[in-house]
C-alpha cells in the first residue's frame, strides 16, 4: 500500500530495479544510468517530502507500516514486561503498558496501541481507548510515582473512542482525572506523539515535562474529516480542514504546544522504520538524562508552569463595563 | 467533535433570548403548556408548569446565585487572537467580532467573587450563548486566573459550565486549555480550598473532559446533557440507538458520576452549604427561602 | 412484628393496657394491680435482655424497627447532605454517604442501609453492598483527608453481595483497597457497628481509631447460617452456630476487637430508637473530641498499631526444623 | 463462605499427595490423559500433557523459586490457640493438632528469606492442604511479622496466596487478621520496598479481600480460582448458571484485576525481573532456562 504523492517514487524506485535485474540477466553496465536514475530518485523524495501538505502529513502519520507503540516497545526498551488491567473495569488493548528498561534505567511505558494489520487493529479498536484504557494508564502514574520510576508515553491514537460504554464509565471524567493525575507525577515524563495526537485521549497522556512530535505525526483538537464535516457539511473538504487546523509537528512546534520535533527518515517513517524508531530512542535518553537531576518538586512545578503558559490571547485595556483587575503572570 | 450541533444549527435555541418581546406567551417545549415568558424569566427559566430546566443568560444566572450587590467581576480584559488564521464559512476574527458584540464581552466566560449568603466566593460561569461556550486560550486563561486568584485570596470556587467543547478554530491551543485550566485547578488544591462544579446543559467534549468533572464535588442542573462525545457523534459512530435518557445528568447520576443532580431554586442554598461543609463552617440553622432569584 | 423471645415481654405489656382500658371504661382504681404487673414488666424485661443468649441478639441485630444508618444521619447529624456516585461505575444504594455536621463540626458520613420496609430493603440490596459501594466509600475517604474532616462510618451489613457483576467488578479488590485506604486516613475515624457487621464488607469501613459497637449488635467472620450450612451441613444449627462463633458485643470487647460496647434500652434499640441513637450521637461526640488533638501522623500511627495487635497465638520453643528467629513487636 | 468446599469435602482433593505411591500413572483431571506421576512432580506439578496446574506442596513451591540452599525460614515459631473454645464436628485444637501432624507445621504458611535469581526477597507460601489455607490469628502474625521484617531488612516480599478465607474456628480474630497483614504491609510501603502478590488455586474470602490484591504487582497462575464469593454461595444466590470460566485468572485478567497470568515454568523468572524492573536494578541479559525446578 502506498499514499497517493508517494506514487511517483515509488514507480521511480520500481524502474530503477527493474533496470538492475535487466542489467544483471542481459550482462549489461547500466551503472551510470542506474546512476542518474538514483539521484533523480533522491531530488524527488527530497523535493516531495521537504515540501508536503499538511494533508499529506496526516496521511503519512497514518500510514500502513509507521511503527506503532508495539514497535517502539519492542525496539527502543529492553526486557519490557507488559502490565494489565485497570483494577476496575477491565483491560483496554487500545493502551498498552508496562515496565521496561531504556539505556539501563527502569521506566514505565504506556503506549497507544493501533494495529499493524486488520485484525490487530480491530483488538486495538484502532486505538481509540475506553475509560478503562485511561485508567490503566493511571494506575501506571501511581506505579512510577511510588518506585520513582520516569514515565515514557507514545501517543498515537485518533481519539478516546466516542460509545455508549465509554460515555457510561465516565470517558470524560477519566480523560480530566488522567490529565490531572499526570501533572502531578512525581517523576520526571516524556510524552512522545508517534503518529495521530488526537484530542483529548491525546492529552490524557501528554501531560509531560517535555513533549516530542515525530515530523510527520499530528496533534489536534479534532479530526480534519470531522471538522470538515462540521464547518461544510463535507467530510471530502478534510484536507482543507487540515490545512485551517495548523496541526503539524512544525506548526505545533511554533505554538509552542510541543517542545521539540523528531526528523523522520526521508520517505517517512514508515520507510524506514529501524531509523524512525533510534532516533526516538536516542531522543528519549537525551530527555530522560536532561530530566533526571530534577527532584520531584521541580518536576511538578515545571510541568504545571509549562501548560499553564500555553495560549494566545490579546490583554485589553479596560472597558468600562468591566473590571480592569487582571494580572500576568 | 462536540460543537457540531451547535455549529450545524448556526446558531442555537434561544428560547430564552432577552430579544424575545417580554411578555408574550411562549409553548414550552418539553410540557407543550402555554407559558407566559414573564413568569418563566421570574422563575429562573425554568418552566412553572413541567420544571424543565432552560438555558440561562449569564447574567440572570450570577444574579441568581450571589447576594445582591456583592458581585466583583474579573474578567474581561481578555480577548481572544487569530493563532492560525482560521477561515471557514467565515474568518475566525469576524465571527468573534459578531457574538462579541451580540453577547456584549469578549469571550465566552464571565469570572469574579462576590458572596452567597455572606459566603465569599470565587466563580466563573460559562456563556453557552457565545459560540456555543466554546473554549479557546481566553476562556482557559480566564478559568486559570480565576482559580489562582481565588487561591491568592483564600476563596472557595465555583464553576458553572456550559460548553459544546474546545474552540476549533484555535486548533491544539484549544486543546491545551484543558491542560491548562487543570494544572491552574492545583493551586486551590495546594491550599485545600474547595472547587465545586455545576454541570449545565450542554457541558460536553473538552469542558466535560477537563476542569468541569474535576471539582472536589460535581453537580448538575436536571436533564443537562452532559458527555465527552456528542449523541450525534456516537449514533454515527455505532449506529444504533441510543438508551432513553442517555448522557443525561439523571442517567450520569445513577452511573455514579454526579454527586447529585440540584433543581435551580435549590442551587444557591446547596452550593453555600457544601462550602460551609466542607470548610468546617457554621451552617445556617434557619430555613432559606427555596426561591433565590434575585437575591 | 416481635422476635419469639420478647412474646411473654409483650403479652405483659398488653395486659396491663388491657387492665388499663378496663379500669378506665369500669370506672375502677386498678393502679395497685397494674403497679405490680409493671413491677413484674420490668424484672421480666431485664432478667430477659440480661440473659440474652447469642442467637437472641443475632435477632435484636436483625430485628425490623431497629434505628438504619439513615436513622442516625437524620437524628444524630444536622444538615446532612448526601453525596452520590464512585465515579466509576454506579451509585451503590447500599452505601449512604455524605457531609453533615456532628456537635458543630463536619464530618464526613458513611452508612451502609439496609431497608426500613421490604421496597426499600429491596432498593438497598439489604444493605449488601456491590463494588460501588465501597468505591463511594474510598472517594468520601479522599475527601474527608482533603479537607481536614474526621470520618464517621456505621457499620450494617450482612456483608458484601456475593453475586456476578460484584465478582467481575472485583469485591475483593475493592474491599481490600478499602481496608488499605481507611488505614491510611490522615484524619480521626470512628466506626459504629449498629447492627450486623458482617465480614469483610463491614470491615471494609471498620478500620478506624476507634471501634464502637452497640450492646445487641453482632461483628462476625460469617453468618451464623453460613457457618451452620458449612459446619454441620444444616442452616437450622445457627443457633449452635452463633454461640459458636463468639460474635456478640461483649464477647467481641473481650476479644479486644472493639473497643466500646454502647448500652441499649431495655427491650433493645428497635423498641426506644431515640434513645438508642441519643446514646450513639453522645459517645461518636465523646470519641471525635478525644481524637481531635491527634495529628496526621498519630491518627495513622495509632490506627496501625491497633489492627496490627490482633490476634491470638502462642509464641512456641524453637523447634528443631525452624528457624526460631521471630521477634516480637 | 469460602470454606465452604474445603470443609465440605472434609480433605481436599489431593492428587499430588505425596503419599501416592511415585511411579504410578494417574489420570490427568483436566485432559484424561494418563501420565506417570514422577514426570508431573518432576515438571512443576503441570500435566506434561495439557499444562493444567496442579495445586503445588510448599516446599516443593519453595524450591521451584528459590536458588537451591539459600531459602532460611523465619516462620513455624507461633502456634494457634482456641480462643473461641470452638466445636464443631471436632474441637479446634483437636483439629490443628491433627492437621500440623500430617502437615509437619504449626499452621497454614511459611515465610523466610532466600535469594532468586541471586536477587534477595523475602517471602511467604501459604499451605493449602493445611486446613484449606484458611487464615486465622498465626497465618496473619506470620504474614504481618514476614512483612516487617522484609521492611527491616530492606527486602522485597513475595507472597503466594492459596486459601479458603478467613478460618472460622478463630471467628472475628480472623476477620480482624485482613486488617493485620493490610496494616503490616504498610511498613514495605513506607520504604517503597515492592511485594508482589501470587494468587494460586485457589485464592478466595477473606485472603482476596486483603493482602492478597494488595501486592504492587498482582499476578495469577493459569485457571487459578479466584474470587471473595465461591461459586457455590453466588450459585446458591442468584439461582442461576454461572458464565464460563468466571473467577477463573484468565477471566480476571480481562476484567482488569490482574497484572498477568504466568505459567509456573516462568514464575521465577518473571518474578525476578519484576523486581529488578520497579528497583531499577539491572536486568540480567542472558536468556535463562524456562524450567527453573529446583534450580
Ligand atoms: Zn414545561
Ligand atoms: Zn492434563
Amino acid at each position: 500500500m502506498s499514499l497517493e504523492f508517494e506514487k511517483p517514487i515509488l514507480d521511480l524506485e520500481s524502474k530503477i530495479r527493474d533496470m538492475r535485474t535487466y542489467g544483471e540477466e542481459q550482462g549489461i553496465d547500466l551503472t551510470s544510468e542506474i546512476g542518474v536514475l538514483e539521484s533523480r530518485l533522491e531530488s524527488l523524495k527530497q523535493e516531495t517530502f521537504a515540501s508536503l501538505t499538511r494533508w499529506q502529513r496526516v496521511q503519512v502519520a497514518r500510514a500502513p507500516g509507521r511503527p506503532t507503540g508495539l514497535d517502539y516497545v519492542n525496539a527502543v526498551f529492553e526486557g519490557f514486561e507488559e502490565l494489565h488491567g485497570d483494577r476496575t473495569l477491565g483491560d483496554d488493548p487500545a493502551v498498552v503498558t508496562g515496565l521496561a528498561k531504556l539505556a539501563g534505567r527502569s521506566v514505565v511505558v504506556i503506549a497507544q496501541q493501533k494495529g499493524r494489520d486488520t485484525k490487530e487493529n480491530i483488538h486495538r479498536n484502532f486505538g481509540m481507548s475506553h475509560p478503562s484504557g485511561y485508567r490503566k494508564a493511571m494506575r501506571m502514574f501511581d506505579l512510577a510515582d511510588k518506585f520513582g520510576l520516569p514515565v515514557v508515553a507514545l501517543i498515537d491514537t485518533p481519539g478516546a473512542y466516542p460509545g455508549i460504554a465509554a460515555e457510561e464509565q465516565g470517558q470524560a471524567w477519566v480523560i480530566a482525572a488522567s490529565i490531572q493525575r499526570m501533572s502531578r507525577l512525581r517523576v520526571p515524563a516524556v510524552s512522545v506523539v508517534i503518529g495521530e495526537g488526537g484530542s483529548g485521549g491525546a492529552l490524557a497522556i501528554g501531560v509531560a515535562n517535555r513533549v516530542l512530535i515525530l515530523e510527520n505525526a499530528t496533534y489536534s483538537v479534532i479530526s480534519p474529516e470531522s471538522c470538515a464535516a462540521i464547518l461544510w457539511r463535507d467530510a471530502s473538504q478534510a484536507e482543507r480542514a487540515a490545512e485551517a487546523l495548523k496541526l503539524t509537528a512544525r506548526d505545533l512546534q511554533t505554538l509552542e504546544i510541543v517542545d521539540r520535533v523528531l526528523d523522520e527518515p526521508v520517505g517517512g517513517a514508515h520507510r524506514d522504520p529501524e531509523a524512525t524508531m533510534r532516533q526516538v530512542g536516542d531522543a528519549l535518553r537525551e530527555e530522560l538524562d536532561a530530566l533526571a537531576p530534577l527532584d520531584a518538586t521541580e518536576l511538578v512545578r515545571q510541568r504545571r508552569s509549562r501548560f499553564r503558559r500555553l495560549g494566545r490571547f490579546t490583554e485589553l485595556e479596560a472597558a468600562a463595563s468591566e473590571v480592569p483587575d487582571t494580572r500576568l503572570d | 467533535m462536540a460543537l457540531e450541533r451547535w455549529f450545524r444549527r448556526g446558531r442555537p435555541t434561544r428560547v430564552d433570548d432577552d430579544a424575545t418581546p417580554a411578555g408574550l406567551w411562549m409553548k414550552c417545549s418539553a410540557c407543550n403548556v402555554q407559558i407566559y415568558r414573564k413568569d418563566l424569566v421570574s422563575n429562573l427559566h425554568v418552566c412553572p408548569e413541567c420544571g424543565h430546566h432552560y438555558r440561562m443568560p449569564v447574567d440572570e444566572r450570577i444574579a441568581s446565585l450571589m447576594d445582591e450587590g456583592t458581585f466583583d467581576r474579573w474578567s474581561g480584559a481578555l480577548a481572544p487572537e487569530d493563532p492560525l488564521e482560521f477561515v471557514d464559512t467565515e474568518a475566525y476574527p469576524d465571527r468573534m467580532a459578531r457574538v462579541q458584540g451580540k453577547q456584549g464581552r469578549p469571550d465566552a466566560i464571565v469570572t469574579g467573587e462576590g458572596r452567597m449568603h455572606g459566603e465569599p466566593v470565587a466563580m466563573f460561569v460559562m456563556d453557552f450563548f457565545f459560540a456555543g461556550g466554546s473554549m479557546g486560550s481566553v476562556v482557559g486563561e480566564e478559568i486559570a486566573r480565576a482559580a489562582e486568584r481565588a487561591a491568592d485570596r483564600g476563596l472557595p470556587l465555583v464553576g458553572l459550565a456550559a460548553s459544546g467543547g474546545a474552540r476549533m478554530q484555535e486548533g491544539a491551543l484549544s486543546l491545551m486549555q484543558m491542560a491548562k485550566t487543570t494544572t491552574a485547578l492545583e493551586s486551590l488544591n495546594d491550599l485545600g480550598l474547595p472547587y465545586i462544579s455545576v454541570l449545565t446543559d450542554p457541558t460536553t467534549g473538552g469542558v466535560t473532559a477537563s476542569f468541569a468533572t474535576l471539582g472536589d464535588l460535581v453537580v448538575a442542573e436536571p436533564k443537562a446533557l452532559i458527555c465527552f462525545a456528542g449523541p450525534r457523534v456516537i449514533q454515527q459512530t455505532i449506529k444504533q440507538e441510543l438508551p432513553e435518557g442517555f448522557q443525561r445528568a439523571e442517567f450520569l447520576l445513577k452511573k455514579g458520576m454526579l454527586d447529585d443532580v440540584i433543581e435551580r431554586k435549590d442551587l444557591k442554598r446547596k452550593l453555600v452549604r457544601y462550602i460551609r461543609l466542607l470548610l468546617d463552617r457554621p451552617i445556617e440553622l434557619e430555613r432559606e427561602d427555596a426561591h433565590v432569584a434575585g437575591v
